[in-house]
């Protein structure tokens, strides 16, 4: 049969710059993953990849060439809510398919085809679990530091209605500009409130200068952080001292899952380096999409495949955890609950995800999953 | 031998030429005046010699060395310096930064007292910074600036405009005794009927050629010449009561 | 294929207007505006914002190019006091400021998360794809204005003026006329445009969010002008479409390039266009389409 | 009637003063010269009257209005204006273009009118473009109309800052060495026309060095030394001063 | 707000301020001298802390080395781009210069992200926590910064003001072509110049990933505020510069304290306005007589 288009649209360059790179990556092994089983409903995966710069207008830009130069069916990766906000109506338009990660709310609400799916928690839910694990572990006085940006600002204030709601109070609440090359004054204001631990709405870079300049304070409190901002490579760089006081949230069950083993394995032969959330969820999406096309049938197009989503991924079902068994087992005609690499990925209404979230810590400067943690929504 | 040669000098700014077919020279130890209207090329000429023409043909020689092949500075480093007509001072620096700005002189301390003897004014305002001198006050840091270096030839682009008559006269009578130092002068002046009675010789310019070359004296004495190029004579503004 | 052209001839045609706002400030004036974008997110805003509230879009239009002309206006009369280089520096600030409100003010702006689902210009009646073609045509009828617009301007007195401002300022008040005044208007005229070309733009892509406007797109005008030629129309246009050939046309070098990565690829892409605006500036002093007069050295 | 009336003007740089309590009287229609050593503080006293500089202390009157809270366009808008010792032309426009940018009022500096009266602006470019191009033949300019100004030999440039003023045809029009650098023979077709001027009834005050040509030109005379007046009166009797033939003659004479 | 917040904010104002001076400087020399803004001075800072990195990972983990090895490189890669660009534009408009400078910016970056790669790497040096004043905190590391930014700035000073070559440089910036005329040479001058941009820029950047991350961004990011302090100071005053860097910084920070973090840009940008509407030309600017 005719090869599959598949675009990946991702933040290659830009602030996404370092979170597209690694997702690219992990979408290629999974097209990789696809083809080397026979591809989906007899269709082998050809990707076309483009950079949106972590820009809406880039991204625009380079979507059209998707859609109507490279004819893709479907595109994957978009990292930026604003670059899926974006692109949402000409791909919508155009009758393909489109996964994120992204976070934004509005998605929800937008997409009257439902041909996005957002692979990552939103939020929200971020937000709520945050608050869920700080309240379980007996804190009173948190004080939060965000990135000016719409995922990490809403993650954070959903952080503090659910405090909140809950009864507490946020000692502070600091939305800081990105891109500097000293948050001091900004930390310093936050623990001059005396806060018992540091909410960190960030990303990496910056999150590596906060911890820097919070442990050469001499302040003592705990941290807690996304998954994708104090990273292994973090500790690696500020060691032990510092890395035992942070807690990161993210929704990769790690090791739990065999769908995380594999392409853990894969990714890390590849690329020499651990694969961080957001690649772990790229991949997903491609094996994803290879199952719904494997459902729906090779003539499918847009709507026909993404309204076989949730049957690959939803329970109930028998858990598969590779493309090729999925594969297996629809061809068998058994109904199937893709369990993957970044989360048990259940997806809602709206196409959200609505996963178990990984809480970590770092034992000897080594990341360590400590509890699992699943949210009702 | 003369110490200046030009042969056969064309060239200008653009497209066009600007001076041509220049043929000049300047021996040592002489004062050469180059007059001519407004535009006919004088300050081009000597932009030439100094080696600010972005194009250029013909020979251009100096005491033996092939001038074009030379940068500004080197020219500077055997022995010409220069008075431009316009921005002819370091208006940011200040007067006596001006003086000290300029390379290889043997003794410039002494040099600079010397250059304030003959100027009290700028010594007056050594510390002012360049910029705020008056138009006169400009001309003299700008003649002085190219005596620093007790040059072997000095280009002066009209020295005495913007002078007051003493300083005119001053500026030209220091002009005067600079061959006995060992210079020689090749100068622009439009108060030309005053700086020929002392030149040596003399060239008119106009459209960029050459028109007339003669000895100073035999240039004024040239009637119909002097009235086209340098005016009528001068009435004596003041007879002396 | 065609609807990626549209698209693309979409993009060239919006930054032609900004690129000939700013010709007008820079290339006519000599105002070195580096907060273009700051107008441009003006205009955008504005319109976007209006159009949500169900103000129709011509009337959101207009107000955009108002609005952006009119804020050019305080900033004119204070900055237009100070030098060349002051006003650079001034309106690179103006336009960060400007980002910053967009994006701390959320109850209006939404803040950060940006301002999604704006009506497309066309759609009611054109559908998404003939939509984009009408909107083309639209722009290029507004290009075409514009630049009978400048021209006219600039053989006027008034283009005297401010080509005379440019070039000597006390020149212009000894002979009795307020520079400030004119090179305000002219400020005004310009950001006008930039405001006009934010309002296509919210409408054209459909979202508007603070990351959109930051500087790199005022350099990118910048970049656009002085290759093409900042003072003639002829340099304007194709000033403009070398730009977007090099930030768009470098996409289809993955098509020809093996063996690197996205990142390295990016990277290329990037360093073409820096390569690209040194070379022209090394090799084509004043650009593609240099002003009559000035004579590059 | 005066003019200009200067009553006690001085100016001051820190501890430097360039001038002190300078009066100075000129009479509508009058011509006047200034002369004085160089820095004794001429150039600045014009820009102190024509607002480039503020004054510390004294009284600059014209045509009965107070001067110095106006700005310096204001005070060209009144009908006093200078030229530069220093030339300032708009470097890329045509000399053509440097003369017809000068008149006051023209009716296509208008936004507004450019639209609304394209007619008559269109007409009013027609009559300035007449009276550039005369302006151009009688400065000897006409060769380089087309030419940018700022390719200009310097004389040239001297004389375009003279032909823009005079474009402007201001009441009162004061030159800072109109000759300097500019060849004699056109030295004295200028003093031809600055007198023409003057029969028309503009005032002119002129700073100016060669004394031969301005004392024919001009039938009073200021001198000025250090800052103040020394002098004034016909050109016989104040070059026949004492004290100006010591200070700007050094008795050279 | 009390005043051991103010004055930590204060402390942090002068050291980022004094880590900045030193690419300020460079703008400001450029500025005045070669007369016109150069961009690529950020990039050219994150060069120089590209190149720490890479020397600490294949040459010496020492700091002084990689700050020396830094500012060499960077030196170089400024000479570099002199010789190739920006003598030949010498002679024509600053905004030529300008422009092909946000050209060298692109070409710079691209070409460390096309070997780095766009994720972050960290200048390894261990950890020291801060003296505690009763509140009031020091970093011993930031001293350091400090003072490595104070000798640099102070050798400058020395050069500009009280050598002839700082007079020549002076001159040349003032009126190239009587510069020439005056047997300068001002090849040597503007070589010596860049020399200096880029060892400065280069130790600036190599503090500033020292400080913070290395990341792509680093220098271009920092531009904003580099040219701001410039002018505030007064264009083309090293003083001025200097000055104008450490008011910014202060400035900044403690603005921050007040207006939030997000406004602290716009709040020194209304001190910059504000300095200028005051004094037009700059805290160290002179104007020069209309004659
Ligand atoms: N801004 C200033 N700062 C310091 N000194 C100044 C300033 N402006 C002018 N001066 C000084 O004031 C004095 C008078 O200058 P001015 O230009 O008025 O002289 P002038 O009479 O026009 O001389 P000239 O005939 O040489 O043009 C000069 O000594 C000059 O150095
Ligand atoms: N930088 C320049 N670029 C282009 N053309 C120039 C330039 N400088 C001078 N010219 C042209 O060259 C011609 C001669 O100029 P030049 O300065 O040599 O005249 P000059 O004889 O010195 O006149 P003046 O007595 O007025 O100083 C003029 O017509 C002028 O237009
Ligand atoms: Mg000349
Ligand atoms: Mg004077």
């Amino acid at each position: 049969a005719e090869a599959f288009r598949l675009g990946a649209l991702n933040s290659i360059t830009g602030a996404g710059g370092a979170y597209g790179p690694g997702m690219l990556e992990a979408i290629q092994i999974a097209v990789a993953e696809v083809n080397a089983a026979g591809g989906a409903a007899g269709r082998q995966f050809e990707l076309f990849a483009e950079d949106d710069q972590t820009k809406p207008d880039a991204a625009v830009l380079a979507v059209k060439k998707l859609v109507e130069i490279n004819r893709v069916e479907a595109v994957v990766g978009i990292w930026p809510s604003s670059v899926q906000l974006a692109t949402l109506p000409i791909t919508n338009a155009a009758n393909v398919p489109s996964f994120n990660v992204c976070g934004a709310p509005e998605l929800e609400t937008l997409d009257d085809k439902d041909l996005v799916f957002q692979f990552y928690a939103s939020n929200k839910v971020i937000g709520a679990v945050f608050a869920e694990v700080a309240k379980k572990r007996g804190f009173k006085n948190p004080a939060v530091l965000a990135y000016n940006n719409a995922t990490m600002v809403a993650q954070a204030e959903n952080f503090r209605s659910t405090w909140e709601a809950g009864g507490g109070e946020v000692a502070d609440f600091i939305v800081y500009e990105p891109n500097q090359t000293s948050y001091r004054t900004e930390l310093d204001r936050a623990l001059s409130k005396n806060p018992d631990i540091l909410v960190l709405s960030s990303y990496t870079p910056d999150v590596t200068i906060i911890l820097k300049e919070w442990y050469q304070s001499g302040y003592d409190c705990k941290l807690i952080s996304p998954g994708w901002s104090i990273t292994q490579a973090v500790a690696d760089a500020l060691g032990p001292e510092v890395s035992a006081q942070a807690t990161t949230i993210s929704n990769v069950p790690a090791s739990s899952t065999e769908a995380y083993k594999a392409f853990h394995e894969a990714f890390v032969a590849r690329t020499g380096r651990q694969p961080e959330m957001f690649a772990t969820a790229a991949y997903d999406m491609v094996i994803v999409l290879a199952l719904a096309i494997e459902l729906a049938g090779a003539s499918a197009k847009g709507t026909e495949i993404s309204a076989k989503i949730r049957n690959v991924t939803n329970a109930p079902g028998n858990k598969v955890s590779t493309f090729a068994e999925g594969l297996a087992a629809l061809k068998r005609g058994e109904e199937i609950d893709y369990e993957g690499a970044s989360s048990p990925l259940e997806f809602g209404e709206a196409g959200q995800t609505t996963p178990a979230f990984g809480i970590f810590g770092f034992e000897d400067n080594k990341l360590a999953l400590q509890e699992v943690m699943t949210l009702k929504s | 031998m003369s110490l200046l040669t030009l042969s056969g000098v064309a060239g200008g700014y653009g497209d066009v030429d600007i001076v041509t077919g220049i043929n000049m020279h300047v021996d040592a130890r002489e004062i050469v005046t180059i007059a001519g209207t407004n535009g006919a090329g004088k300050s081009t000429l000597i932009k030439a010699v100094m080696g600010y023409l972005p194009r250029l043909s013909g020979r251009i020689e100096f005491d033996g060395h092939d001038l074009r092949s030379l940068s500004t500075e080197k020219r500077a480093g055997i022995g010409i310096s220069y008075v431009p007509q316009v921005r002819n001072i370091f208006s940011t620096l200040t007067v006596l930064e001006n003086l000290q700005v300029v390379e290889k002189v043997a003794d410039s301390r002494k040099r600079i007292a010397e250059m304030f003897d003959m100027f009290p004014a700028l010594a007056s305002r050594r510390r002012t910074q360049a910029g705020n001198l008056s138009g006169g006050e400009r001309q003299q840091l700008a003649f002085a600036r190219a005596l620093m270096s007790s040059p072997r030839l000095i280009l002066l682009d009209e020295p005495s405009a913007a002078l007051s008559p003493a300083l005119t006269e001053l500026v030209f009578a220091e002009v005067r005794k600079l061959p006995a130092t060992g210079a020689a002068v090749l100068m622009v002046e439009q108060r030309a009927r005053q700086a020929l009675a002392f030149s040596d010789r003399g060239y008119i310019l106009d459209s960029g050629k050459i028109v007339l070359t003669d000895t100073g004296s035999a240039l004024l004495a040239n009637e119909k010449m002097a009235e086209l190029y340098l005016g009528s004579k001068p009435v004596e503004p003041v007879q002396a009561s | 294929m065609e609807f990626y052209l549209i698209a693309i001839s979409i993009s060239v045609l919006i930054y032609m207007l900004m690129a000939s706002g700013l010709s007008l400030q820079y290339g006519f004036t000599g105002l070195v505006n580096f907060g273009y974008v700051g107008f441009f997110a003006i205009g955008a805003y504005t319109s976007g914002l209006l159009s949500l509230q169900g103000v129709p879009l011509p009337v959101s239009f207009l107000a955009a190019m108002l609005l952006a002309g009119a804020l050019a206006y305080p900033l004119g009369i204070i900055t237009l006091r100070l030098g060349g280089d002051y006003l650079a520096i001034i309106t690179l600030g103006f336009s960060e400021t400007v980002r910053i409100l967009l994006m701390k003010e959320d109850w209006l702006t939404r803040g950060v998360h940006g301002v999604p689902g704006l009506p497309r210009v066309f759609d009611d009646w054109a559908g998404v794809s003939s939509g984009d073609l009408t909107l083309l045509l639209l722009l290029l009828v507004v290009n075409i204005a514009v630049f009978a617009l400048i021209a006219y301007l600039v053989r006027s007195p008034f283009g005297r003026i401010i080509a005379s401002i440019r070039d000597n300022e006390v020149a212009v008040r000894a002979l009795g006329k307020n520079p400030a005044a004119f090179k305000t208007r002219s400020l005004m005229l310009g950001s006008a445009l930039a405001g006009l070309a934010g309002a296509f733009q919210a409408h054209y892509v459909t979202f508007i969010a603070p990351e959109q406007f930051v500087p790199l797109i005022t350099f990118y005008v910048w970049i656009a002008i002085i290759v093409g030629g900042p003072n003639r129309i002829l340099g304007i246009v194709v000033g403009t479409i070398i730009l977007l050939t090099f930030l768009e046309g470098s996409r289809f070098m993955r098509d020809f390039v093996g063996g690197v990565s996205e990142v390295q690829l990016a990277s290329v892409r990037f360093f073409i266009i820096g390569m690209a605006l040194i070379c022209t500036i090394l090799y084509r002093p004043n650009g593609l389409f240099p002003d009559k007069f000035s004579k590059g050295k | 009637m005066s003019l200009l009336s200067v009553k006690n003007l001085s100016a001051r740089f820190g501890a430097f003063t360039a001038f002190d309590g300078v009066d100075i009287e000129l009479a509508k229609g009058s011509l006047t010269g200034l002369i004085g050593t160089n820095g004794a503080g001429k150039s600045t006293l014009f820009s102190a009257i024509t607002g480039y500089i503020t004054p510390s202390s004294g009284e600059v009157k014209f045509d009965g209005h107070d001067m110095l809270p106006l700005s310096i366009e204001k005070r060209v808008e009144k009908g006093l204006s200078r030229t530069f010792q220093v030339p300032r032309e708009f470097s890329r426009l045509s000399v053509f273009q440097n003369l017809m940018a000068a008149p006051p009022n023209q009716a296509g500096e208008s936004l507004a009118k450019l639209f609304i009266t394209p007619g008559r602006v269109r007409r009013q470019e027609a009559e300035l473009a007449e009276r550039a191009d005369s302006m151009l033949q009688f400065l000897n300019l006409a060769r380089v109309a087309d030419t940018p100004a700022g390719s200009l030999s310097g004389g040239q440039k001297k004389l375009l800052e003279l032909g823009r003023l005079l474009m402007l045809e201001p009441s009162c029009i004061m030159l800072d060495e109109p000759f300097a650098g500019v060849n004699p023979v056109l030295v004295e077709e200028l003093s031809q026309r600055i007198v023409e001027l003057n029969q028309r009834g503009i005032t002119l005050l002129i700073i100016e060095h060669d004394l031969a040509s301005l004392s024919r030109l001009v039938p009073r005379l200021y001198a000025m030394d250090r800052g103040r007046i020394i002098a004034e009166g016909k050109p016989s009797e104040v070059l026949a001063d004492p004290r100006v033939r010591e200070a700007y003659m050094g008795g050279v004479i | 707000m009390d005043w051991i917040n103010i004055t930590n904010a204060a402390i942090n104002g002068i050291v980022l301020g004094l880590l900045l001076a030193l690419p300020a400087l460079a703008v400001t020399l450029v500025f005045g001298i070669a007369r016109f803004p150069h961009a690529a001075v950020g990039d050219y800072m994150t060069f120089g802390a590209y190149t720490a990195i890479l020397v600490q990972s294949f040459m010496s983990a020492s700091l002084v080395a990689a700050a020396l090895i830094a500012s060499a490189a960077t030196a170089f890669l400024s000479l570099f781009f002199y010789a190739w660009v920006f003598r030949s534009l010498s002679q024509r408009s600053p905004v030529s210069s300008l422009i092909a400078s946000i050209g060298v910016a692109f070409a710079v970056r691209s070409v460390i992200t096309f070997f780095a790669g766009q994720s972050q790497y960290v200048i390894e040096a261990p950890l020291v926590r801060a003296w505690n004043f009763s509140g009031v905190r020091i970093l011993p590391t930031d001293l350091y910064v400090a003072a490595t930014a104070v000798l640099a700035l102070a050798a400058v000073f020395f050069m500009l003001h009280f050598t002839a070559f700082g007079r020549r440089m002076r001159a040349v910036a003032d009126n190239p072509e009587l510069a020439a005329a005056s047997g300068i040479r001002v090849r040597e001058v503007m070589i010596t110049l860049s020399v200096i941009v880029g060892a400065f820029c280069g130790l600036g950047g190599m503090l500033m990933g020292f400080k913070a991350v290395v990341l792509p961004e680093l220098g271009w990011e920092l531009i904003l505020p580099i040219f701001a302090s410039v002018i505030l100071g007064g264009i083309g005053s090293p003083v001025g510069a200097v000055c104008g860097m450490i008011l910014f910084g202060i400035s900044q920070e403690i603005a921050s304290l007040y207006v939030g973090a997000s406004y602290k840009l716009v709040l020194a940008f209304v001190v910059l306005l504000l300095v200028l509407l005051i004094r037009p030309q700059g805290m160290f600017g002179k104007i020069i007589a209309v004659r």
